[in-house]
């Protein structure tokens, strides 16, 4: 018999939390150049909610996740990164030199928006890292890996 | 876009190996293309660097157009060119020759696919070290060739997911020594740009925190190149690991550390100028002597090919510390030539250890007798870079050892040249050991009964194709670089700068 | 489990007293941080402090330095998550028999 | 030499001491997650030691308030960016670590270093 899920208190506990964690995880993201945050916090803490989910079902529906897509989608995060940096070369900039984005605005704000960019890269690249090292670890005990475990 | 191949040169790998999951979960059939044309593009551009630094002098690319205290700074000179160049060579080497390593079933290609994505990372940081102006991008540089490398390590089964258990803990203690290091020096001077420090630390040399920090660099940078008392984690890692992996390691990595030595005595501390400096060198001559001999010695001792290769790397890695150590130009010529022939002749003594093992199912020493009428094409290639090992002349090792001891002869450091004879003398005792197994003892009747029954079906007579063309490029290499060793002195190594003042 | 010293923690005491006095002693000639004219605070922070909100718009100097004065670390470090995450990947997740890369130890041993 | 300024030098062999013991207990300990935890004080050590080079008295964040133009009223920003790069990297290294620690515990059963070595040499 199957269970829908591990308990009602995590379940009832990480039904209100997950919603607040994304919000809480964009705020960070988007906030950064202003207060303490930035795209590493707001990858962790929005990866927090994915594995929150994923500790709310129980044990036996842990299968088929897609972790080798979620190796690709973290390596897309610092391509974000890379294409945001390599965007002004053909605008005669240097690697990075976010001034000389194609920006309809004040240089000082390109800079800002130029951060903006890579800190969502960051923030997908480090999301889609936790999840993927969480999903691997969630694979330790399956029954088809052979040897004793922990 | 000739403008930015200091940063393509780390961000081409670094995005080949990003993109890689992607393009193999997305388009598995383009993954190896994908791979190997990235691998040659990158390899093109190390050449295009190394002719705008012959031409034109070393090259500064400022990242995001910050003036470089303030931001990160790329430099590319002599030096720094031939190591992104022996880097790229070998990095596409490698990648052709590994192919036959995986198998064909889903996880065999899942883990090709994060095989060469944790290569093409090391890639990136080993490029990064050499190219990196600054020092603590040069510490995250060292963080990603080094994380990348034990991942590589620790997927050659579970004898070496013990060894870069060991690796990981010593290099991740080199590292927190070297970020030490660097924070001492940040705390004296204030800045991290590595021009700007060669003018601001000699006033204060004589300070015992600006000592510290030297030797904590050091200590963290001889840990990772494995010199003698450091070298802990090297045998058991070269033995166990991948043979790709570690031929790319033994190569690349190690030489971009020894690299790393030369371009913080010299470039930040001041050279042979500064009197603490100077001491420093000593010390390092006399460690890279114990670690020559040393590495010998235990060579002579293995009865195992691939352990008996791991010592030799500890031993010839160590000719470049020794190189850097004496500083006159004819010796950093010999260490940079070191790095390019001891990077061809190694990498083609880990294909050759590799096919023994395919071939032979063995790498012990003493059953390798009548080798060399099974594996014609992989004994002649044993045969070349066994000689570019000892320093036999039409090699390019003949050259390193020529350099080194006249270097040693100009300043007067009559020992070293002593050490350099008895080495070339034992590295010949423990490859003619090999040499005589292979040619000359006759074999046993069963040791090949030739039914390859390892997980690889060999195609045909010998190896693998990619596998015996990896090597012909090599073994042809080592005999080009020993010819042309004349002409890349005089137009490469002698622009190599000595002062501090070169940056 | 209680751990019981050998004689050999002896001498790592010693050792590690040794490097502790070492860095004791060098650490007294590193310039205080109360000294608001130390090289650390003055040479190329200050430009920071003081340049970087008209430079970079970023109020948030930590993130102007982060994201835009030296932006590459920032990549290289995100880089570097990535490889452990490829790491663990490739070490625990991947479904297989045996060893799956040929050539390492494993090849040489009888059993399958 | 005030109070202050002492103490601050006091911060800097407790790092110090922190640092060895770290040192002290990779040396001593046989047993690999110990080893592990002895990496991770060095690691943290050093970040505390970047940290305290930043610090001023009496600094706010370093995030500019408008008004506040004077330089030395804000902590050094530079450590603290540098830091959050080397935080990343200790975790990187400790998550690698933690599953070599899974695939050794799988493949050897055990988790104690010298046992290990005494097995390998078959």
């Amino acid at each position: 018999m199957k269970a829908t899920t591990n308990s009602i208190i995590l379940e009832v506990a990480c039904r209100l939390l997950i919603p607040v964690l994304i919000v809480f995880g964009i705020y960070v993201l988007v906030h950064g150049e202003y207060s303490p945050g930035g795209g590493f916090q707001a990858g962790v803490v929005l990866a927090l909610a994915v594995i929150l989910n994923r500790v709310m079902e129980p044990a036996d529906t842990k299968k088929g996740y897609w972790t080798f897509k979620i190796i690709a989608l973290a390596g897309m995060g610092p391509v974000i990164y890379i294409l945001t940096g390599l965007w002004s070369i053909p605008f005669g900039g240097n690697f990075l030199e976010y001034s000389l984005l194609p920006l309809a605005v004040h240089e000082a704000e390109r800079h800002l928006y130029g951060i903006l960019l890579i800190e969502v890269g960051v923030t997908v690249g480090v999301m889609a890292t936790i999840i993927s090292i969480f999903d691997s670890l969630g694979k330790v005990g399956d029954p088809d890996d052979h040897g004793s475990l922990l | 876009m000739m403008a930015h191949i200091p940063v393509l040169l780390v961000l081409v790998p670094l995005l080949t190996a990003l993109a890689l999951p992607a393009v193999n979960w997305m388009m598995p059939r383009l993954t190896q293309i994908f791979l190997k044309s990235a691998l040659l593009f990158n390899l093109a551009l190390a050449v295009l660097a190394m002719r705008h630094v012959v031409t034109e002098g070393p090259w500064h690319y400022w990242l995001g157009n910050w003036a470089p205290p303030f931001g990160i700074e790329f430099v590319v000179d002599a030096m720094s060119g031939t190591v992104v160049l022996v880097t790229a060579g070998m990095a596409f080497v490698i990648a052709l020759y590994a192919r036959p390593f995986f198998k064909m079933d889903e996880a065999g290609l899942q883990a090709r696919t994060l095989f060469y994505v944790l290569f093409t990372l090391m890639v990136t940081g080993v490029i990064g070290v050499a190219v990196a102006g600054d020092i603590f991008t040069l510490y995250v540089f060292i963080e990603i060739a080094s994380i990348s490398s034990y991942g590589l390590v620790a997927m050659g089964g579970r004898r070496a997911a013990f060894a870069a258990f060991r690796y990981l803990i010593l290099g991740t203690v080199a590292a927190t020594f070297y970020l030490l290091g660097t924070g001492l020096i940040f705390a004296m001077t204030g800045t991290l740009n590595m021009a700007q420090l060669s003018t601001l630390l000699p006033p204060m040399m004589g300070s015992p925190a600006i000592l510290a920090a030297l030797c904590f660099v050091m200590l963290g940078l001889g840990t990772k190149t494995a010199m003698v008392p450091l070298h802990a984690w090297l045998p058991d890692a070269h033995t166990y690991g991948p043979t790709p992996a570690i031929a790319f390691l033994a190569t690349a990595l190690l030489k971009a550390f020894a690299y790393g030595i030369y371009r913080f005595l010299y470039q930040v501390f001041g050279g042979h100028g500064q009197p603490v400096t100077a001491m420093a060198l000593q010390i390092l001559g006399w460690l890279a002597a114990a670690g020559i001999l040393y590495g010998s010695v235990m060579a002579i001792a293995q009865k195992d090919f691939r352990r008996m290769l791991a010592y030799s790397t500890i031993a010839q890695i160590s000719y470049i510390p020794l190189g850097i150590a004496i500083g006159t130009p004819a010796a950093l010529a010999g260490a940079a030539l070191q790095m390019i022939s001891h990077s061809m002749s190694k990498g083609c003594l880990f294909m050759i250890k590799s096919g023994m093992h395919l071939k032979l199912h063995t790498t012990q020493i003493s059953e390798l007798r009548g080798m060399s009428v099974v594996m014609p094409f992989s004994s002649l290639a044993l045969t070349i870079s066994a000689f570019s090992m000892i320093g036999l002349p039409p090699t390019s090792g003949f050259f390193v050892k020529w350099q080194l001891v006249r270097g040693a002869a100009e300043a007067g450091f009559g020992w070293m040249m002593a050490v350099l004879v008895l080495s070339g003398l034992l590295n010949a005792v423990y490859f003619f050991r090999i040499l005589e197994n292979v040619f000359i003892r006759k074999p046993e009747p069963d040791v090949h009964s030739d039914q390859s029954h390892g997980p690889m079906t060999s195609a045909g007579p010998e190896l693998p194709l990619p596998m015996l063309a990896a090597m012909m490029i090599l073994a042809a290499g080592i005999l080009a670089a020993g010819v042309g060793s004349g002409w890349l002195t005089e137009h490469i190594f002698s622009l190599i700068s000595l002062a501090g003042g070169g940056l | 489990m209680k751990h019981r010293f050998s004689r050999l923690s002896l001498a790592y005491g010693l050792i590690c007293l040794a490097v502790l006095g070492i860095m004791v002693y060098c650490t007294t000639f590193l310039p205080s941080y109360t000294q608001l004219d130390n090289p650390a605070h003055r040479n190329v922070a200050e430009h920071y402090i003081t340049q970087a909100k008209a430079e970079t718009g970023s109020p948030n100097m930590v993130t102007a330095v982060l994201a835009d004065y030296r932006g590459l670390d920032t990549l290289i470090e995100t880089s570097v998550i990535f490889t452990a995450g490829v790491v663990t990947y490739a070490l625990i997740a991947i479904r297989r028999r045996k060893n799956y890369i040929w050539g390492g130890d494993e090849d040489l041993e009888s059993d399958d | 030499m005030t109070m202050a300024v002492f103490f601050s030098y006091v911060i800097f062999w407790l790092i110090a001491l922190l640092y060895v013991s770290g040192f002290f207990g990779m040396m001593e300990h046989h047993h690999l997650v110990k080893k592990l935890m002895a990496m991770n004080l060095m690691q943290t050590a050093v970040i505390l030691f970047f940290l305290v080079l930043g610090q001023k008295i009496g600094g706010v964040t370093p995030i500019a308030v408008p008004g506040l133009t004077d330089p030395d009223a804000y902590v050094n920003p530079l450590p603290q960016a540098l830091m959050l790069t080397a935080i990343v990297v200790n975790l990187s290294t400790t998550g690698t670590a933690l599953a070599f620690l899974i695939v050794i515990k799988k493949h050897w059963n055990t988790l104690d270093e010298s046992e290990i070595m005494r097995r390998m040499d078959k």
